[in-house]
């Protein structure tokens, strides 16, 4: 059983073929980061709109592979409505997660937890954090 | 040829089921090469040049027997191989010391989408600084260069010819030599990427008459860090060098200095020495394999693995036509970087992206592609643990729901 | 220090009675940094960057992690830290990158006659082309550059400062810091040449605050084909490259191209890997003893050295003040290539020249000198052997008639 | 016994400290070459005046070691008076003996045989050559 197979299993492959909040919005309120990942291709650009601490609306868009594609999408399920700083903290962890650095597994990541088998594929781990980062320069 | 016989040579290959096809990107290095750069290391590593003892002595006559073993090798002379960090760099040296000086508004340069950056950014910076234009050689359905087509955009507004011998992308090799005759008889200066046909096969500068010529180390079983630029000699000689300093002078006041001939001239500093010397010990042992058996060995392989690859649904080949043992391809639908990580984890490594080759990924219409490079240590076996690979990541992918 | 102790870790003076002091030329290589770099080429000799295989990863993450390790070594960051293909081709980016884009007629550039040819034909070229001046800081009668006399020539004319840190011939350190503020409250720009400070003394970038520097590995128990510059990130960043390719841009369309930030900017094509993998095992060797140990143990050697000349009659030491481990001096009346073959039979290793610096040989009115340089290999027994054969070689050139 | 001392025997030292035919001319019969070894600071330069195929005249000047500077001394007076073709062969000849090559040991080749033990001294083997280099060039 490869372990490729626990990678892809259906949370990211469905946030790959049906993304959620994908395309972009021509309204000020919203800050956008684009960030690339030059070796492969990856391009991810994400949106937010923050308003009283809040994260109201995260939008994204894209190509890429799967995990660097589904992971906008899922970051922006997971991140919408939330206060500022907890987003900041459940991105935080998420990555570190990502990297195999220690974090905190009492914070639920939800679908985000499904990229926990990256860590077995260190050459993925951009794939799987660059809409995150984006999301990060976003909001800070 | 048995390949299996040669996987011993090969340190990275031992005890490990590892399926290497990214030799495009860099090839593998052999014990042979290691030992010499280690003698190297353990018995004179000491400046060249400079010293007048027996150690420095010793590190000077190896240097420059490297430097003499691998003129010959491609048919030059001593003063026309100049050592450099790598063949991008050579490549810049072309178009920063010879395009930046001698091209002018109006001038035209011919180029094509098969380049590797490292031979259209040069020429890019080249053609704002100077107002020189950059001509595309148009290219066939199949993404060849062929001489027809270089005839649509020669004139007598070309000035430079700037194309690469075999493309790192479709393996095709470009009629050089009768684009050479050709841009030769409108008075164009010819510099040829040999970055990926050098490692493969018999190249001789002067048969091809090549203005220059550039190629690197690290693909043909050498070490990193070395580089080669063939120029011919009375090019050269008119050249200005363009890093300055230790070693490139014959006489130094306080405004003004005098340079030596090539190719000193062009490399100023403490060279590369370890890494002269193990490129030199590379091309020993090429040689000592010879190049008709690697070439007809790779071209077998790829073969096989093309035949294979036409009988499965789902994938596509964008070089069917590949001259050399490169293949491009994707699964249908699903990323390259999905598909190579299928491949990692069976310890097949290959290579998925641009490339370095943004233009042939444009004129693909992909954005990147999975790219398979057979060379001497490949086998049979090699081929079918890929192919049956192939088989299973398409069957994976599928189900997964790509 | 017992420096017996670390002749062992250097295969070159194993089963030699080899007394190497030709280290400010090149030191000899310790079997560490050789083991890291066959490390490489033995287990994961690929590309970087480019490859999403485990294989490429790790040799990334090992080509990654030594420039983090070199740029802790200097106090600088990721960003500020490129690898070069020595020192003389680091102090040449600067050159070419900052001083033809920003100098023009009538701003001066400050230079001294203690310059390797490394740090002074570069300007020598901006000087030309762009119409700048160089101006010289008048060397005191020992030869040193010193903050008075550097005031004499410091204008508000003045744009750049090129200076070296420790002269390779004199073995003086510069006053850099002082200069360095004096030169920054002119708004001139500083390039440091560290050749031959960083491998024997603690090197600081942010606190000696200059604004490019540059070092070679092979000078510093690392490899050759591989140099390090330092730059400012703000200065960085403006920049533009001078080689252009693969690697260092991230998204190429047929007329333009878009580059990456520093320092992959700087870096086209594939990097000496192996290289940089070397000279970060490099420094974590010398760290190992301790750079004070380092410092504190060549000046012991020099100190006994120098007391022994001074005492011979019929030599002329030309740098009794040096302040590193370089000593320079004659044999009277005779020609150093004459006297370093005497000491070459005694397999005492050892420079004869004009060491890059003819300026240098113009200041003390030579054609040529010898030298003498100790490093951490070196120990008294060094010292003893050095001496005698001062004397015998005395002695000998006297007796056939010199 | 060093072998140094063997090298540096009195004909050597005596050309070196009592150069022949040292000194230009500014005359325009003569033909001039220049040779510089950077890496010493060597410098020649041999002044050759042939006329009816004999060299009639050599003289040189220079700055740089003994073997260099003697080197230039014993050729002048080696090969003044010889015809070219003769000249030349001593010179192809001393140079093959200097770098270790086969030569013919019958040809006389007088007090230039005194510079044999340059083969010791491999490093030195370019001061000892370059004098003789430079007269090739100037009847060639
Ligand atoms: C002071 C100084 N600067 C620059 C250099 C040039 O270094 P490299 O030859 O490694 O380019 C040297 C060494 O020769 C040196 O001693
Ligand atoms: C066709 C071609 N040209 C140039 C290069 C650049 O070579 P290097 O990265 O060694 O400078 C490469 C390799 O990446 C190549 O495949």
């Amino acid at each position: 059983m490869r372990q490729l197979e626990n990678l892809y299993r259906q949370i990211i492959m469905d946030h790959y073929k049906k993304p959620r909040n994908k395309g972009l919005l021509d309204d000020a309120r919203y800050k956008k980061e684009h960030i690339k990942n030059p070796s492969c291709g990856d391009d991810v650009t994400i949106q937010t709109f923050v308003e009283d601490g809040i994260v109201k609306d995260i939008r994204h868009d894209g190509t890429g592979c799967s995990i660097c594609c589904s992971s906008a999408s899922v970051l922006s399920t997971r991140l919408k409505n939330l206060p500022v700083t907890e987003a900041l903290k459940i991105s935080e962890n998420y990555i570190n997660m990502i990297t195999n650095k220690p974090y905190d597994e009492t914070i639920e990541l939800e679908d985000a937890q499904a990229y926990e088998g990256i860590k077995d594929f260190p050459a993925r781990t951009k794939c799987a954090t660059i809409a995150w980062k984006a999301f990060e320069n976003t909001v800070k | 040829m048995d390949a299996t016989s040669f996987k011993k040579d090969f340190p990275a290959l031992r005890n490990t089921d590892l399926v290497y096809l990214d030799t495009a990107a860099s090839s593998l290095t052999p014990t042979s090469v290691i030992k010499q750069m280690n003698e190297y290391y353990e018995h004179y590593p000491v400046n060249v040049h400079r010293g007048v003892y027996k150690l420095s002595f010793r590190a000077t006559e190896m240097y420059e027997a490297a430097r003499n073993t691998i003129a010959e090798f491609i048919g030059a002379t001593f003063e026309e191989t100049v050592f450099t960090r790598g063949a991008s760099s050579a490549l810049n040296l072309v178009a920063s010391a010879y395009g930046l000086t001698n091209l002018k508004e109006g001038d035209e340069i011919i180029v094509s989408e098969l380049e590797h950056h490292s031979h259209i950014l040069p020429w890019q910076n080249v053609a704002k600084k100077t107002g020189a234009k950059l001509i595309y050689v148009p290219l066939t359905p199949a993404g060849r260069i062929t001489v027809d087509n270089f005839k649509h955009v020669l004139s007598d507004k070309t000035k430079m010819v700037v194309l690469t011998h075999v493309s790192n992308v479709m393996g095709y090799e470009t009629p050089i030599e009768n684009i050479i005759t050709l841009a030769h008889a409108q008075g164009a200066i010819v510099s040829v990427d040999a970055a990926q046909s050098v490692p493969h096969k018999p190249v001789d500068v002067k048969k091809m008459d090549c203005d220059f010529l550039a190629f690197s180390g690290h693909k043909m079983c050498g070490p990193t860090g070395i580089g080669v630029l063939y120029g011919k000699k009375h090019l050269l000689d008119d050249l200005e060098p363009i890093e300055f300093g230790g070693d490139m002078n014959d006489n130094v006041e306080k405004y003004d200095a005098h340079f030596k001939d090539t190719p000193y001239k062009f490399e100023t500093g403490t060279p590369p020495i370890a890494e002269a010397i193990g490129l030199a010990a590379a091309i020993k042992y090429l040689r000592s394999i010879g190049f008709e058996t690697i070439y007809a060995h790779e071209n077998h392989l790829k073969e096989k693995a093309l035949d294979a690859l036409e009988k499965l649904e789902g994938i596509t080949v964008y070089n069917p036509g590949t001259d050399t043992g490169i293949i491009t391809f994707n699964l249908d639908g699903v990323h390259p970087h999905d598909a190579v990580s299928f491949f990692d984890e069976d310890n097949i490594a290959m290579r998925a992206g641009h490339h370095c080759a943004q233009l042939v990924m444009r004129f693909l219409d992909v954005p990147a592609t999975l790219r398979a490079s057979f060379y001497l240590y490949n086998d049979e076996a090699d081929v079918n643990r890929f192919i049956e690979n192939v088989k299973a990541a398409r069957a994976f992918f599928t189900e997964v729901g790509f």
